[in-house]
């Protein structure tokens, strides 16, 4: 056991760190005081990854930095905390360059890996539909073949920046014979949103922000040669990449800012004459949601450094995942909660405190346990692979 | 003992339930919430003519002297809506207050206006921080000339620009403990109000700043210095009506949330046939359940004219929380499309939050029950 | 709307305070200081019986007083409170009386309901088996039908007061043809204990007290006026039972003194000179369970006027027996940790405080959310008849 | 970074592990739960052969002077075991306090015969309430030609009565504010112990009382007034050691109510089946996961010599909490036979309380992570 970074992280965190504090600096980049939205800035991340920070973990052949994961986990940890604006390349380094890399066909890898390591490309995902939320098997989306082509029908929902992404990595059904399990009849598809027949519908989310999108597919033509690993796999490829965006330290970190807005805020706020942090009962909520915090953070790490031992951390990543969005759902009501009647006031509205993030975290929270798999469906998971319940 | 409405009091309930369905559904609502005025005048005009507006006020000054179990049952509804409207500072705060301690020619000019619809009413109680209790006063009143020069701010003040006049409490400049109330005419010079984005809206409320505003004596409701004991007198009443309105608005998130669960079908079944999505329902219902019991029972009490301090803590503090776990459970047990602006669940969730902080919180209100225990 | 007692009820209330104040003062009877043990006691429980405190909410044609179960649930509370013997009539009073007023022949009446009156005939309830714990239907001791006999072969457990009861009220299988649905299959026998081939071995609980019994029953014989109500109909019998079971105040009434205890302690001991009641932290979970508290009596006083009303309020009582065990589990566990390491001193031994009776609340905690329906088995209730939930 | 014990901490936990489920198994524990020794002789002999008893102390004085994680591993494997034992206050609280702060000649005194299990060490630290702290100290200490006579009491002393010396921690009479450490012969005049029946044993903890003992300048641990230091210095050990314990009582629970539910049939399918089952068997292993880690982090950063006080301090709570937690949920799953004497769990069930309140509860811990923060 040893809890240290390398002398090599250290200075890698460092080095991000100095890194980001300047370049926040020039004001060129839209740094959020939040991250809770993944702004795109294409410019941002080719500052990345001319620095080596996208594919870090990427094996070097694929042109990646072959570094591990828990290198990708101080990056993360850090541009996270400063509210930088990740998006344009956060889905292609977290599981779509991995997907390829482990799935794609040689192509795919010489047509997206180096663009992505570049911030050349962005990525969305096209996974849940109307009648398939938390129940993927049901996707009816079609793409049914035709020659050398895939011809797609059908729709997709909460396709987060759907409509600023350049391709869609989606999963469609490929078999129709009432024969095949479920499990067998859907495939990877990495498609171009700019293909024509597509439409997309922008849905606004209840915090009154833009980001999710509906998507309508109407005998949308793409070439076989974008079909990702095998067909009829899509199912259990889709499972091992849910892995990678369960194993990441994002769901702890979004809310960063929010924590430390509600620790200054107790500190310089008084109370008759007293600071709202010397109140004993404030003081336990606080260091409760602390705790939570340093467990979950040590949780996180500990996933991390599994996937650099080579394993698919598949129960240990949903119990991470649903650990964490818990604590962000508690710390954001505990902090609308002290913060009192300041805590309802939105961003860009007279006498806000902290830009109003701590409001908008709330609004934002109940889909912190939502997205990328349910807390239940987590369960689910945790309950069958890490706990090893009989079922029936 | 019996827990049983009146057929007058189901009656009552009956036609606002229908009033608010058909005058102000969620499409209103939605659009009240980033309207300027932030309530509908049109439906304000109805509410009079219902008597709504007059319902607490005596019949002298042409209402109708209900019992506070009335009030509440609307409260409820309008919680059931989650309707933005100056119905609360105008009724409860304004009414009661003038009501109780006004001088008759404040209470001639004020409340027939009221109960016609033509006067509403607000009142600014905390302070600068958003503060409650008699020490967290954000005005200052100056004798000057035999007049008083109001300078301070408060935080939140509902409906401040559509109102005619502003119940100032105020700190006494010659007497640190005394807290006096005034009745500010909403156009005096020296007062402006700034509209605040809000979770929920963005011209409901209001941070007002007073800069020497002059306020003549006989503007003063009631006896000098005796402004902080006219609210601890109603403020069982603001927390049971907070409370009635949280119970209206968890039972149309139990009632949608039920709905949606029978119909939406994942892995073959309705989703209510998975066990877990069952029990954090029932956790929602029993919520729902036990704060009916807790709103009813405080507003009964208040009814009566009994001793309501304890019960109207109990109330807000249960209740208020029950609404806003409500909301979290039918957030988890909907999913997406319960996070999207186009489902009305959010305007259930904004509602709650509201409430919950607006008067205090849970941990707010248990402060008065650990007194009342004596600890 | 009206919450206050008529007069007549607040008579009576004092009448039960006033005797059991001045009955407690001689000292002859075994009061507890708590009331989690159902302490038997013929002799107090006939005084009560002098009082026609016994079957109060009887009709008046079987001997009872006619009254409502609000004065049942008056007497019942001051009872609890007051750490009175009850046991001995207890379940003749809650529910086996009723249940033979509801589904007894003439024979059943006319042998037991007048003794119950007379606290002259105690009960215990022989539902569970080994293999039947949640799961009622799936009981297997049998009662087989020969000439005007029932044999009875089988075993019952978790039976408490099993000992010392006169009579049990069992659950027995009856119908062996595979083509009878489960629930059908059962019928409801009462049952003499003191019957040859009936044999009782103690079950030491986890706070080393002999509550609970196994009872074995080899080839016991009864005769059929035995029977209660119809034969296969026990089991829907059971379940109107359970509902007079769970309706009533005990569950929350039975931790009254630790609840007492607590708040005496943290008025009467100081820490760095301050009382410990003027910690906020402590205030707050305090209050907090006050709240519940009175939550938690408001509701099953709406409970009980239902019964008044004649309805039976099946989910409602499933609802209100979970709040209230939840609450007595959530108060146990706050005043140990409340009461440090004097929260950890058991009855009887030097150095205790409030006869350790918070220590034992705490050990007795885990049957509370599990006896007379766990709370799962009754959201399944609520899940089904309180809210309509769709199960298929 | 790597989370992975070492080959030999490995086969040190297995056999451990296997040592105490062969000599200590539960039947064991019970008997000890009413024996009057609140230990076994026979079984502590062993432990000395194993050399656990010396785990932690220099060689020196005979022990092995391993690091703190190899210590912490037996403290789990210990808390597995639910097994009564003075290891902790003999091991923990005596061998630390003495190793790191005691004259030679009191360390040549005690530590090889702690070594050889020939002597049995306890502390006597709280008041007589069982408060911790500077200013929660229960015994007084006054100067008396050149020696001291030392009156009070303690609360909770673990295995008082079979100990040879309690290291009392003691106000200096002349000096409000410091707290002295002697090393007090169990046997000394004036000293009483009195068995506590609590809820894990009738003969483990006991309250003691000095009445004037009279103890020689030269059983000072250390130097005078410094006491309380020298007891902040090992409160991470102390805490974090009982974490570990946290951590393999509730693996217990764990791996025990994971069987039973996967064994025992109703409703014609497994418990595990049922999804609320599953559901809440899964917050259980969630606790158990991340009590691991924090508990493991914990005793490294100690065994670095890092300033552990707030890993510890997080440590402590999150365990301890957790694994009540757990204990609570395996009782509502397991059902009627888990709150049976006969079944294990209410062994599990018992220790977590204790541990739980023994040296501070969550809340206590809390605090220090607060002050931590800069709150």
């Amino acid at each position: 056991m040893d809890l240290r970074l390398t002398e090599a992280q250290s200075k890698l965190q460092k080095e991000i760190r100095d890194f980001l504090e300047s370049i926040k600096k020039t004001g060129e980049y839209p740094f959020t005081n939040d991250s809770l939205q993944l702004v795109f800035s294409p410019e941002f991340s080719q500052r990345l990854a001319e620095k080596g920070w996208i594919g870090i973990a990427w094996p070097k052949e694929f042109g990646g930095q072959g570094a591990g994961y828990l290198e990708r986990c101080i990056i993360l940890e850090e541009l996270l905390k400063s509210g930088a604006p990740v998006g344009y390349h956060y889905l292609a380094d977290r599981q779509v360059g991995p997907g390829i890399i482990h799935f794609g066909s040689d192509f795919l890898k010489d047509e997206f890996l180096q663009k992505m390591l570049n911030a050349q490309v962005s990525f969305c995902l096209l996974f849940s539909e109307p009648n398939a939320g938390s129940d993927l098997a049901a996707c009816e989306t079609t793409a049914v073949e035709e020659g050398d082509y895939f011809i797609i029908n059908g729709q997709k929902t909460w396709t987060s920046h759907g409509h600023s992404a350049d391709y869609g990595w989606g999963l469609m059904r490929t078999s129709f014979d009432s024969g095949t399990p479920r499990h067998n009849a859907f495939s990877e598809i990495l498609i171009n949103m700019k293909t024509p027949g597509i439409i997309i519908r922008p849905v606004i989310n209840m915090v009154g922000l833009h980001s999710f999108n509906e998507v309508f597919f109407d005998n949308v033509k793409i070439h076989k040669k974008y079909l990702i690993g095998e067909k009829g796999n899509g199912f259990r490829q889709i499972m091992t990449n849910l892995v990678y965006e369960r194993a990441t330290i994002d769901r702890l970190i979004q809310n960063y800012s929010t924590k430390e807005a509600l620790f200054e805020y107790v500190k310089n706020t008084e109370k008759n004459g007293v600071p709202l942090s010397k109140d004993p009962l404030i003081r336990d909520g606080l260091a409760r949601l602390e705790v939570e915090f340093q467990v979950g953070r040590k949780y996180i790490y500990y996933v991390t450094t599994l996937l650099d031992d080579g394993k698919i951390p598949d129960y240990e990543a949903a119990i991470g995942k649903n650990f964490c969005t818990l604590f962000e759902a508690k710390l954001s009501d505990l902090a609308t909660n002290i913060m009192g009647l300041h805590g309802l006031i939105m961003p860009e509205s007279p006498e806000v405190l902290f830009k109003g993030i701590v409001a908008e975290s709330y609004l934002m929270s109940p889909s912190y346990t939502l997205q990328g798999g349910s807390v239940e469906i987590l369960k689910n998971i945790i309950s069958k692979r890490g706990l090893k319940l009989a079922s029936k | 003992m019996n827990f049983n409405f009146s057929k007058d009091q189901i009656i009552l309930r009956k036609s606002a339930r229908e009033f608010i369905k058909k005058e102000i559904p969620a499409s209103l609502v939605r659009e009240l919430l980033v309207d300027e005025k932030g309530y509908s005048p049109k439906v304000w005009e109805k509410m009079a003519e219902l008597g709504w507006l007059g319902i607490a006020i005596d019949e002298e000054f042409g209402g109708i002297g209900a019992d506070f179990m009335d009030l509440a049952i609307l409260f409820e509804e309008l919680g059931r809506g989650a309707v933005p409207s100056p119905f609360f500072s105008t009724v409860l705060l304004g009414g009661f207050l003038l009501q109780n301690h006004a001088s008759e020619e404040l209470k001639n000019r004020y409340l027939p206006k009221i109960v016609e619809g033509k006067s509403i009413i607000t009142a600014a109680i905390s302070d600068e921080k958003g503060f409650y209790g008699k020490n967290h006063v954000g005005i200052t009143a100056k004798n000057s000339n035999g007049s008083y020069l109001l300078s301070g701010s408060v935080l939140f003040v509902s409906h401040a620009n559509v109102s005619d006049m502003i119940i100032c409490a105020a700190k006494m400049d010659s007497n640190n403990t005394g807290i006096t109330l005034f009745a500010v005419d909403r156009k005096a010079k020296g007062l402006t109000a700034t509209p605040l984005k809000t979770i929920f809206g963005n011209y409901i409320d209001y941070s007002i700043a007073l800069d020497n505003v002059m306020v003549s004596p006989e503007m003063i409701i009631g006896e000098e210095c005796k402004g902080w004991d006219y609210i601890e007198k109603i403020w069982p009443l603001i927390i049971t009506a907070q409370s009635c309105e949280c119970v209206g608005g968890m039972q149309k998130v139990m009632d949608m949330t039920r709905d949606y669960l029978n119909g939406r079908i994942q892995f073959g079944k309705p989703l209510s046939a998975l066990q877990i999505v069952q029990h954090m329902s029932v956790d929602m219902f029993t919520k729902v359940e036990t704060s009916k019991l807790t709103a009813h029972s405080a507003a009964w009490s208040i009814s009566e004219g009994l001793d309501s301090e304890n019960e109207a803590a109990i109330a807000k503090s249960w209740c208020a929380e029950a609404y806003k776990d409500v909301t979290k459970i039918a957030h988890q047990v909907t999913g997406a499309i319960g996070f999207t602006e186009e489902y009305d669940l959010h305007l259930y969730t904004k509602s709650a939050k509201k409430l919950e902080l607006l008067f205090g919180d849970g941990a707010y209100q248990r402060k008065v029950v650990a007194d009342k225990l004596g600890l």
